[in-house]
């Protein structure tokens, strides 16, 4: 794909031929705002990008995009983001979605797809809620958090997505805020540059069902990792980091692994292209090399 | 059974004994001789133990069931030999090693061939030695020269070695002599075809068929009987260019899949009934994405974990009710190995045309079993059209990936493609992907939606021709059947034939959309319906009434775990024919003979 | 419409305008005063902004469905009136904020009630009281005391402060009073009923209806329609002893589920159609373990995510072939709120009698519906009936858990118990629980178990009742429908009826098992049948063939996401007796008036 | 359950029916033996016991036990098995399977049910392949590993099912292996007794289809815990030991959490005996109750 000759874009022009429907307020403004100013910033083309989400509020995310998309079932955006990447490797293929969406009934593909570390962005927009069914607890809920499914309190305790994406293999993680966009255009540059499985947990406000993790929440606790003292390859740091919450909570990046190759590198037909684009019929030397094979 | 050469050997013993070794070595004798071949193989879901048996029908044309008849039987534990030894026809022969093996009783004219085995090998400590010197035996009792066993022997051992060829050399040797000293061999020598044939299984040929028809992305979770399409496309991938991936379940596997589909490759996978339980979600995503995708579910004895190693025909009803709401299809039953193949190829024409997902539904009997072909007719280069694609980059400034046409069919664009950027939803969505439940739901153009993917199977008679009789005309009775059971039912007609019944078969392969004017046609002439179908509740008959409302004069049923032989269907038939005896609510359960 | 009372209202905005108060409100001063009624709420699949429109009938008799008319709107914003003022029947009102809204086009004699909000709430800053101004509007042109609404609002707000009250109440009089001097009221004040009513929605007659069978475990996933009985069991768990658990996903849900059924506890989980996808293959599995559990399908607009938010009777096929192979189960569509409660409550007696799965398969138009009900229609202590249960400890030696039966039951002994331990397998097993796939397949165990299980529903109709007709024994029409149409069909009827047209009605409730003989005879003795069902192939349709052969007459289907009003229905029933304008291939599809 | 007075059992009298159907000398024999002997010397009586399992070549294991068991689908052990605690949280429940079951396709209930802390002992029969399908790659197969999938060697790198425990909240996690029978009742029995989600991770030599990872290739690597210096209470210390393999493999108990109560426990309902024996009526009391708030 002829990129280099094609003009540098704005972050608008990433923008889908629809508004968003989030409530006003809603953290998901912050991470589509910070993704279009990435991908402008990357200098990518909209058909060079494909954008993958579930179900939720949060992932009508490819809608409000101008780059190719799928907005697949409740929970599997990261299967079909596999498929996706695997048929063409070349695409930039970022996923979306909500804390429900990836780590409640996602959660298999979202530790499997860590583990073969497929090169894929993943940013999860996680307001700790299910937003769209209009507020149960999702498995990111804090204890004790009152929802229409936990009216006397939430007796769970909280999934760590990045402790439990770093022990799954992921070669990059790291979490951002909403509310810090800039420091989200960051983070997910970062992330689509690094080649390998990379999961940005984006803490992304419903100022709607979640009353106790609002804004003012996490900018009373965030300090960013890059302002402390912190190294990105050590995991036991990170997730000795990620395990802060009711005193701080740390944005940025917690962890990365450059070495592991992405799986999708490492398949040799890969070599070949594009599956799309890979002739569909077999030469006639395989055809009876096969053949031969059955007599 | 039929005019002509006709022979059934069968191996049975535990699993760990090593029958498939001399199952193949038999299999490719024959099929280089140009004889033609079906071999059932019933065992159970155990990796060592058990009972195993395998079952070997060889003829000069085409066998299209494993028959009725025994005439060999190798019995590799006292088991085979309690439970089959009776089952041989008269004139045929009983082999055992008569060191361990008690012969049981036999039919008359059955000779009960006992070998030494201790003496013949000399004692040699590798169990599986014995089969090799049981194989010169059968070779000999057939009739085929032992140059013909060495070279196959020579064949199926090089990899290990010139020493493990030469001791399977002289122990088959030793086993074909001794036979000739001590048996009574069959009489007519086995016979040779015009040309070498190939062999394969079922899921041999579905995974070829995928090759052909140019899949580049093949993905599954292991099930039985499914799992030998993942194998043979994991030992071939890397040099046919194709992509494969073990997923961590079916859940995954049916959604790589579709997104590996949407972005261009031709996409396929492969299950079992569980596992396409799990795939059914997706299944009905792709519809609404309007996404190519081919799955196959090889079906066995359910429900549930059911008998995994068993056949049977009883995912029909889960096929066409797989995920919520009302969405187009495709769903179609291959009839034997060769015909899943070019299914295969067919289906993904069909599927890129109408930009929905298909389903091969096929069995145990067709996956697994080995299959005789003959080379010419596997077209391993098959014409590809690919639908209505978008190649060229555009500005792309109205392209709407859900146009509505009249066809129904909107022009598709693949991801990567400059200036034909869109979105595939799930939700129910406009001509442009923006979804109608977002801000108003849009009455009117929810039912455009719905109308515009209906009209696309409109066509689907067109090009895919509806089944038709075989056999005569004027037959007194029509058997009805679907699938796997084509061949069985060809072998149950000749047997009718000799007993002075004509009798016919229509054998439905396309399920969804289904040639409901044309069945329905054929039918209403035929004197006397039957249906026979491999399960409990007669699923194609419900089936065939919902679309037809042709309400039939009989049925012929199984759901003990094994398939249909001949003489099963043709007891069904001359049951139902006389004053029923057996049939009961207008259902005839065959009785399974061999207990395996 | 009919004779007597019978009014809608409906209130129109923006999802955040706070329809659902002043709806309730207006609910419970209609079921106190103990008039009846059905609200239906269209709305859209986001949480802020779009268009929602609530729609509430009132009669003193039951209301059957939303109705066909609108007596007086209430308009949130300008997209309501512009949308739906032209639907409001001549004598009726529309309500408005005439500061911000402009009056569109309405009928004759349709009275335009704007009022000057900033005026009427001195400039209040919270937008939320401009709708209790307009309950006093409404509730004065209905001729109702003012007294009635100050006590209701006294409800509604109590536990936000007496502050909150009074500025309520305050607010609301001043419409009451600039109602009274400004415009005309309806004449006719509101009637009174014979005892005051109660309101449910479906959902909370689905989740009451299992609290009254005694389930002692409820788990789920949410999911849009069938939310609702999560909300309600997690509110109502703690102080009924039930135990309530939201699982990471609906396979998760379906078999956390199955695993305490065979504990022992009444075990029900509740979905729609995608999530039940995903639960089919643990549905087939209790099954084949013979285990109690009742699953719901709340049915919304498909395929696929569909119209999250929409209503439809589109899962059918899907709960008739959830999970492969063949398997007992039941199935039941209930046919209203009431009919929901009662429903759980019957079918869990079934499920234990026949230890299979069960499926309760409804729909939005239920689930989200609000509904009157005569609170002594509502049994919460209905007999139980666990079935064959073992309860005494033992010495269990031969207990066999699969026992083979003539009923085909085999009593159930539930872990804990001493002396009774037992497997329950997913693999085919003997009838001590010992899989046949392991060792030996034996095919004659397999069919006898198949048979066992089979047998046990053969007794189903002795306890289930068939449809009956409902209306003229001799009218020229019968219409068909199944689950929640049946109360709109009723209504269609009416209309008919007023046209001159005798037409009666077939509510089939009781899907599996399928009641064909007494289904045949009952249709065979119509003069013509028409089948009313809100999916776009008829799957009710095919599925009455499949089961009886009958081919019908007609049909009248909407799949537009909106569900059928009584004049839909009634004008496919002239169409298709007439000369047939707008029938296509026997299937009227009505035109949905009301855009929301 | 008059447990007291029940005679105190021996290790066979916890067999089942059926001996087992397993290749002779699959490392399955081995837990199997050491679960038998661990419910004795518990005191365990069979009908206090209940035995889950999905679908494998380990997952026949029920089966074999004389308990009350289920047999159910594949993966989905830990979801019934959670309604099993549920409904009776006085039973003893056990849950067992394979690798490809528990990691592989029941990933996500594994996550979610240590995460939940449900009071269950899961027992992996971990060998590093799928037995029952006759071998294909499974999500604990090491890379480069040759299976009948991945026959050029597979490329994914396997899961850590320690460390993955320890991160989604397991409080009680372990490894042990079937040729050293008397540490493995030592540790199944400490499972059992741990009150709140105990994995057992126990590698059990499939001898037909995984010639890489054999019993010689454990015992050769094999060091127990108990023999090091470890701290059960560090999870960085217990990730870190989790970690090894080429070198040296650890068994024993690797991570308790002794604080964090069952979540069976925490539900208030519970403290009215078992769901499986409540009363299934409504008092009519409770029935007004609920008819009087629609009014
Ligand atoms: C199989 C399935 N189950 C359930 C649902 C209903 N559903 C839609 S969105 C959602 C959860 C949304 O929560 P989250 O993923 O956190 O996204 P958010 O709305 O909070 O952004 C659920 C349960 C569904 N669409 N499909
Ligand atoms: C839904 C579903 N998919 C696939 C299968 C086929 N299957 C049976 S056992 C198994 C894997 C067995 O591997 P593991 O869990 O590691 O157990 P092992 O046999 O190695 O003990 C598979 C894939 C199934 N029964 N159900
Ligand atoms: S409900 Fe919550 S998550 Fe959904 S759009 Fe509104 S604020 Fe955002
Ligand atoms: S195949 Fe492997 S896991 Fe299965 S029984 Fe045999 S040795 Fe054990
Ligand atoms: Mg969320
Ligand atoms: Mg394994």
């Amino acid at each position: 794909m002829a990129t280099t000759t094609a003009p540098q874009l704005k972050a608008k022009d990433f923008k889908g031929k629809v508004d968003p429907d989030w409530c006003p307020g809603c953290g998901d403004f912050g991470l589509l705002n910070s993704v279009q100013k990435a991908l402008a910033e990357l200098g990518r083309q909209p058909h060079e990008v494909m954008c993958i989400s579930g179900i939720g509020c949060s992932s009508n995310f490819p809608g409000y995009l101008s780059t190719y998309g799928m907005h697949t079932l409740h929970g599997r955006s990261l299967a079909v983001a596999t498929g996706v990447k695997f048929a063409n490797n070349e695409l930039t293929v970022l996923v979306t979605g909500g804390d429900g969406d990836g780590y409640g009934i996602g959660g298999n593909h979202f530790a499997h797809t860590a583990r073969r570390n497929v090169d894929l962005t993943y940013l999860v927009m996680n307001n700790q809620i299910y937003g769209l069914t209009t507020g149960q607890q999702s498995p990111a809920s804090r204890t004790g958090m009152k929802t229409k499914s936990t009216p006397f309190g939430n007796l769970e305790r909280p999934v760590n997505p990045v402790t439990t994406a770093i022990m799954n293999g992921a070669t990059f993680v790291a979490r951002g805020f909403s509310g810090h966009g800039k420091h989200l255009v960051s983070i997910v540059k970062q992330a689509i540059e690094h080649k390998g499985f990379s999961l940005v947990d984006v803490f992304s406000p419903c100022v709607t069902f979640n009353h106790d993790n609002t804004y003012d929440f996490f900018r009373e606790r965030i300090e960013k990792l890059e302002e402390v003292e912190h190294d990105t390859s050590d995991w036991k740091g990170a997730c000795e980091k990620a395990m802060h919450w009711d005193d701080k909570i740390y944005t940025g990046v917690y962890f990365q692994d450059k070495d592991t190759p992405a799986l999708n590198e490492q398949e040799p037909v890969v070599e070949h292209g594009p599956r799309a684009l890979a002739e569909p019929a077999l030469t006639s030397e395989q055809g009876d090399r096969i053949l031969k094979r059955m007599m | 059974m039929s005019n002509g050469y006709d022979f059934a050997f069968a191996i049975g013993g535990a699993a760990g004994q090593g029958i498939a070794t001399p199952g193949n070595i038999l299999a490719r004798i024959f099929v280089r001789r140009g004889l033609h071949l079906h071999a059932y193989n019933a065992y159970q879901s155990i990796i060592r133990g058990g009972h195993i048996f395998l079952t070997i029908r060889v003829k000069p044309e085409r066998v299209d069931s494993h028959g009725d008849d025994l005439n060999l039987i190798l019995c590799l534990n006292q088991d085979t030999m309690d439970r089959h030894a009776r089952h041989v026809t008269p004139g045929g022969a009983v082999i055992f090693n008569s060191d361990s093996i008690t012969p049981a009783e036999v039919q008359e004219g059955v000779q009960l061939c006992g070998l030494p085995i201790k003496d013949l090998t000399e004692d040699n400590r590798n169990k599986l030695v014995q089969n090799t010197v049981a194989l010169g035996v059968m070779l000999n009792l057939l009739g085929v020269e032992f140059g013909v066993l060495e070279s196959a022997l020579g064949d199926q051992f090089k990899r290990k070695g010139q020493d493990v060829v030469d001791e399977n050399v002289k122990m088959a040797k030793a086993g074909y002599d001794y036979a000739k000293e001590q048996f009574k061999d069959f009489g007519e020598p086995l016979p040779e075809g015009d040309k070498p044939l190939a062999v394969w299984t079922g899921n041999d040929a579905l995974a070829m068929g995928g090759a052909a028809a140019g899949v580049k992305f093949y993905t599954a979770y292991p099930m039985s009987p499914s799992t030998g399409v993942l194998h043979w496309m994991a030992k071939n991938a890397r040099e046919l260019d194709i992509m494969v991936r073990q997923i961590e379940d079916e859940i995954g596997v049916a959604n790589v899949a579709i997104g590996a589909a949407q972005t261009g490759a031709r996409s396929m996978c492969a299950t079992s009934g569980g596992g396409f339980a799990l795939m059914t979600e997706a299944f009905g995503s792709a519809a609404m994405m309007e996404i190519p995708v081919v799955f196959i579910n090889v079906q066995r004895a359910g429900p549930s974990t059911g008998v995994p190693t068993k056949t049977e025909q009883g995912d029909l009803w889960q096929a066409l009710g797989a995920s919520q709401g009302d969405f187009e299809r495709i769903i179609v039953a291959p009839k034997d190995a060769l015909d899943a193949f070019n299914t295969v190829v067919e289906v993904f024409n069909l599927t890129d045309h109408y930009q929905c997902p298909s389903l091969v539904l096929t069995d145990l009997l067709i996956s697994e079993g080995t299959f005789s072909v003959e080379p010419d007719a596997i077209n391993m280069q098959p014409e590809i059209d690919r639908g209505e694609l978008i190649t060229e980059p555009g500005d792309g400034t109205d392209y709407k990936r859900y146009l509505i046409t009249e066809s129904g069919i909107s022009p598709r664009a693949i991801p990567g493609l400059p200036g034909y950027a869109h979105v595939a939803p799930t939700d129910e969505h406009d001509e442009d992907s923006v979804l109608i439940s977002d801000e108003y739901t849009n009455p009117h153009k929810r039912r455009n939606m719905v109308e515009k993917r209906a009209r696309k199977l409109k066509t689907f008679h067109d090009k895919v021709a509806a089944p038709a009789i075989e056999g005569p005309a004027d037959a007194e009775v029509t058997l009805v059947g679907w699938g796997s059971t084509e061949g069985v039912i060809r072998d149950a007609r000749e047997l009718l034939a000799e007993s002075g019944i004509k009798a016919n078969q229509l054998a439905v392969k396309w399920l969804v959309p289904f040639h409901a004017d044309a069945i329905t046609e054929i039918l209403s002439k035929a004197k006397k319906v039957l249906i026979v179908e491999n399960n409990y509740s007669g699923q194609f008959y419900r089936y065939l009434r919902s679309e037809t409302g042709i309400s039939v004069d009989g049925h012929i049923r199984k759901y003990d775990g094994e398939p249909f032989q001949p003489h099963h269907v043709a007891d069904g038939v001359m049951d139902q024919l006389g004053d029923k005896k057996v049939t009961r609510d207008g259902v005839f359960v065959p009785f399974q003979e061999i207990m395996v």
